[in-house]
């Protein structure tokens, strides 16, 4: 056992973090508010190898792992980086042109209990639409939805349309590949949502440092430091449950996939929305303002707690596991 | 203890509801929220058939126009206006909530004469310039410079969350006018005319992506000596005038439209489905829901008893702080309840498939704000511990 | 309205207390351990008038309301007064003796959720017993039941027994009756529990005071006074819902009695089982001894939360409540 | 990243398990919480064993006996410890735990030779005595008071919170050599025989009404110099050594019956009748467990990076208190639904129509003092914004 982030982890984290600092400034998110989704970056995204990054070598992909691929997807989030990345990703090794970024390809999840209405994010960008079932997945051609665009979505980074109807579309595979589709889509979102609480700690923790009242660091105050570090716990928390979850889909052997991909959509899910309520408030009146970032945080927040389950859903599907597992295996805890 | 209205109350209720049932319908839609202009006109028109009626300045004295009325009848207005869904105090919010509460109290004869009817009868909008960039929670940090120069002071200096500054009139001013002075003890309170030479307006955007804030620049700005209301290097007090108004029964028409809208969200669970069948069969929902009526009833009649208090006593109660920390932090958990019962329809804040995405995205983040405006949750919780409680206060570094 | 306490309820109010301050401080409550009742200060209490308080002057008692009982029940609970008072006061009416102390009166609620297993409360004290069923009201011969005790109860001042079965015993009344003592029962015990959140926000209050840590009081340290604002919100929340519930019984006119006796329970059981806590973990380890009373305020919230409705029946009895509601009237907002 | 358990790790669970299962029945019930004297011989008696089969002190250096053991056969060591029931470490929880390193770390190699063998095969058992009555989360306030008397310190004082005095031979002792110098600088660590004239221990009473923690106090005791660990006066920095085990996998064992835990409230809620249905059919129910689930799966992960964190850079992680928060407190928010979850049958500490009320009574009381007993949860959050955040310390008074 390590597990801890190995060397070839580590710059994995530190290439992608760059890249999104670099890349993705809130300038940057600025200039794509309503749109999302931009060409070229699309293709610098492709370039890194997000969605490539777990296609084996032999089909042109990286041959990496969940493991590898939630550290990716964490340093996405915490950046807000836009677009059908999760959807995209998944479909590397199902539709031509989807690993190296030509094609671009979105999704809708119709397995659990939040479906309707059946909303699809960013939809204007996609060339393809995959669509999971409990028993089936298929993928539909994008451009021929007969869809309505939302014109203000919750988040300005996720714009939406609303679809009338949807077509049969071409057959991918059935049950099997539905539910290890949305494993996988299930733990790269907690990853992002982990991406997020780190962002809102950091954007807090930063603003307690500088922010004076009152003749001193705000963040010296014990009751803004006990908020920061609540906040921490949280990220700390999170951060162990996706991770956790990355290396059990890599490896059943080590536990159950389902259980720790549901408990780290859970954990991560409330630490994204708490540490990014929690920043607005340390932040004052400034955190009520379109100004500082954190408002995209608690948006895409949002938007992700009700992608691939919403915690009752995991809450409840958590609860059966536990119960199958009352004879208590030893190693698998 | 003794909870129920007098005959008095009761027919001014019956005739407030029946004049509102008639008004309210023909004052037409609020217009958009962007559209400063209407906006104005809708507001200060329903101040105007207000003031008419004998309805404005519920809580004002009679020799000023107002309605005197008692704070039990006060109760009775607030649970109608709410319960008619009548236009919302909006522009006119500053002026007859802060800037004429406080000209009343301490202007001279002359500024009462200039603004007071005006304010009533909503041809006047004011606005609040008190906040600044470095002055929030610690808002006796203010540094927004008034120089006395002959029959005037010049100002400088920058505000921030001016609310209606783009609609406003005047604006209730606090300013610097002794820098050497501690920090209390430096400060005045000017009536500033918006259209003064060197005021610039930038609209501030909300979360909500709303305008409804502004940062207010001040350059070279001269306001008349004679707009000083109270004693120059007085300010803080005649502030804390109008921070008590904050704390009063200036929610209690929001308290009970967070109960209508409890009801909506059941109305709304009813036709959301979850697991195959309607929210509302689920037991953990209506358990929710149970519990926000709750605490929102105990909330309610925690506003009568601290009414009934102030009313013996003639000052606020200081459970204000109490009431103000419980209900914003309440607002918010309804708040996120009704994000959760949205499912995928949060993703858009028009209504989609007949869902109010709209109204519930909007009440999930105006509610965020009520936490940290009008003294923060943090700042409450030292009021209580240290007024109420007697704690001893934190050193000072 | 004038919902503040009139100038007898405020001499009631003090009287009570002062009683209570003087008959039970801790050191009585310690010789009480395991017995909870006392004959001696049992008929002071009957003297006092808790028993007969709502009990119409023609028939020999104070005929005071609702809103007067609260008040008394509260002080009690404040000092952590034993015994089965509120069914003794319930019984007033009903049972010759107990208005003025002679009979001592316990009883069952099997109308809730909660009614497994059959636990009485003060039984070797007790003279009649009374059961609440939905449909029915009736009295049982204490003496004659068939019980086990529970050695060591959770509560050392609230022993119980074991009802091994229950006799049909004499018939009282029917429906109307049962619910009619159900509300004022469960109205009484939030009573008691509000003066349990007010006893732990007191006891915390003072021990942040005097006690220095770091060179200061701990009182001083904004993380302990924004536990000790907390509680004081949570008591005031709570004595306003229970002070309008004894309002709403006394004149149904202003209110739904159920929905104020219901949402009384809800918030006066969680305000004191959160203050007892909050108050425990002010004392730090001191908190966590026998010698410091707030681990009675705990068990005896843990107690009284269990008795006529549990929170979440309350909760969901609510929510029909406003479902039925919905269509808004004015006056009873 | 990888949770795969080594080969060599999983070899060691075999043997390890397969030992248990023979010698966990044939060790028997623990005696009544309150005989000591069955207690001492019991908790002892299954050291020695763990002793003669080569797992003893399972972190300890080898050159002292211990196995050893990397980071992640202790966690397998601590997962089978649970999963087997095996009977708690009890009475030698101080010595094996906190004394034993402590003299590993910082004793003369007499002390060692005197203690360390000792401790790990169960014949000596310590207490600790670092808590007053005015030192509790402000431990360096200690005052007990140890003066140089030619070969010994005479030590008055009293101490509180000490467990497990009534069976030990020796006291970890926390005294005051130099009264004047700053409160950190004046600490000395003593090994104090608790056979040594002067000692009077009273038991303390915890609100779950058990003896397990007692009073000592302390009346001219003499304690030979020779009994000083470290030097004088920088007893601080060794009790650090010591404070430190109390943030590592300490709670590993803990973490895992909580788990257990869990499971077992499945069972019961099955057991259990709400609204005419088991409680388990009550999807709220269902919801919170599966909640609880995935806090504790997210928790015991948490420990596994903090290990192999630890493991990589030799020092424990700085996470320690982030676990310990987020552990103590979970773990009373599951006590308390245990509590709910009984109903009716919380009125009584003994098991009752079948409920496991005696258990549940005592882990939800017990779990009080997880958010007190080290490091109280204010005091980690102290630590974590202070230490891990970097955010400037509080101004002193």
């Amino acid at each position: 056992m390590d597990f801890q982030l190995s060397e070839d982890q580590e710059s994995l984290q530190a290439g992608v973090r760059s890249f999104c600092d670099g890349h993705f400034p809130v300038e940057t998110l600025r200039e794509l508010e309503y749109r999302g989704y931009d060409a070229a970056l699309w293709a610098e995204l492709a370039e890194l190898g997000v969605f490539n990054l777990r296609l084996a070598e032999a089909e042109g992909g990286i041959g990496l792992g969940t493991a590898d691929a939630v550290i990716v997807f964490a340093e996405l989030g915490r950046r807000l980086v836009p677009g059908p990345l999760v959807w995209t990703h998944l479909a590397a090794e199902l539709v031509p042109g989807a690993g190296d970024g030509k094609t671009v390809v979105g999704g809708l999840d119709l397995c659990g209990a939040e479906r309707e209405p059946l909303l699809v994010e960013h939809l204007a960008d996609l060339d393809r639409l995959i669509v999971l079932r409990p028993d089936s997945v298929s993928c539909v051609d994008a451009s021929a939805l007969n869809a309505e665009p939302i014109e203000v979505p919750l988040d300005p980074l996720t714009p939406v349309h609303h679809l009338a109807e949807l077509p049969e579309g071409e057959s991918l595979g059935g049950t099997e590949l539905a539910e290890r589709l949305r494993l996988a889509g299930c733990t790269l979102a907690s990853a992002q949502l982990l991406g997020l609480a780190e962002a809102s700690h950091e954007l807090a923790v930063e603003y307690a440092k500088g922010r004076k009242q009152f003749g001193r660091a705000i963040g010296s105050f014990q009751a803004v430091k006990h908020i920061l570090a609540d906040m921490f716990v949280r990220l700390e928390v999170a951060r162990a449950a996706v991770y956790a979850a990355g290396a059990t889909l890599d490896d059943p052997g080590v536990g159950d996939a389902a259980r720790a991909a549901g408990s780290a959509k859970l954990v991560a899910g409330e630490a994204a929305l708490q540490n990014a309520r929690a920043c607005i408030q340390v932040h004052g009146g400034m955190g009520y303002t379109w100004e500082v970032p954190v408002h995209y945080y608690l948006k895409r927040s949002w938007v992700l707690a009700s992608v691939f389950g919403g915690a009752e859903e995991h809450a409840e599907a958590l609860a059966r596991c536990v119960e199958l597992d009352a004879r208590a295996p030893g190693t698998s805890l | 203890m003794d909870l129920r209205y007098s005959k008095a109350d009761e027919e001014f209720r019956a005739e407030l509801r029946a004049w509102l049932e008639k008004e309210v319908p023909a004052h037409g839609s609020p217009p958009a929220i962007s559209d400063w202009a209407k906006r104005r006109s809708y507001d200060t028109g329903w101040q105007r058939k207000l003031y008419e009626a004998g309805y404005a300045g519920i809580n004002w004295p009679a020799e000023y126009g107002g309605r005197d009325a008692s704070l039990t009848e006060q109760l009775v207005y607030y649970e109608e206006i709410a319960r008619a869904r009548a236009p919302y105090i909006g522009v006119n919010f500053v002026g007859i909530l802060h800037g004429g509460p406080t000209l009343i109290a301490e202007g001279t004869p002359e500024q009462k004469a200039r603004h007071v009817p005006y304010i009533l009868n909503g041809e006047q909008i004011w606005c609040q310039g008190f906040s600044e960039p470095g002055a929030g929670s610690d808002l006796a940090a203010l540094q927004t410079r008034a120089e006395k120069r002959g029959d005037h002071y010049l100002v400088n200096g920058q505000k921030i969350w001016c609310s209606f500054a783009h609609a406003a009139d005047y604006c209730e001013l606090l300013v610097r006018t002794d820098p050497d002075a501690p920090k209390h003890r430096g400060i005045s309170w000017l009536i500033l005319p918006m259209d003064a030479d060197g005021i610039e307006i930038r609209p501030l955007r909300t979360l909500a992506g709303e305008g409804e804030f502004s940062e207010v620049f001040l350059n070279d700005v001269k306001v008349p000596i004679e707009n000083r209301v109270g004693e120059e290097n007085d300010g803080w007090r005649v502030t804390n005038v109008t921070l008590r108004f904050e704390r009063g029964t200036a929610f209690a028409s929001e308290m009970i439209q967070l109960q209508q809208y409890v009801r909506d969200l059941i109305d709304l669970s009813k036709r959301v489905e979850r697991n195959g069948a309607p929210a509302w069969k689920d037991p953990e929902l209506r358990r929710k829901i149970g519990h926000f009526s709750a605490e929102l009833d105990a909330l309610w009649a925690m506003v009568k008893l601290s009414v009934c208090q102030s009313s013996k006593t003639g000052v606020p109660g200081l459970g204000g702080s109490a009431i103000k920390l419980f209900y914003s932090e309440l607002y918010q958990r309804i708040a996120e309840f009704g994000i959760e019962l949205l499912g995928r329809a949060r993703l858009s804040r028009e209504d989609v498939a007949g869902l109010p995405s709209q109204a519930l995205l909007q009440r999930a983040m105006q509610s965020l704000s009520l936490t940290i405006a009008a003294g923060s949750s943090q700042i409450q919780r030292n009021i209580i511990s240290e007024r109420i409680l007697g704690l001893p206060k934190e050193p000072r570094p």
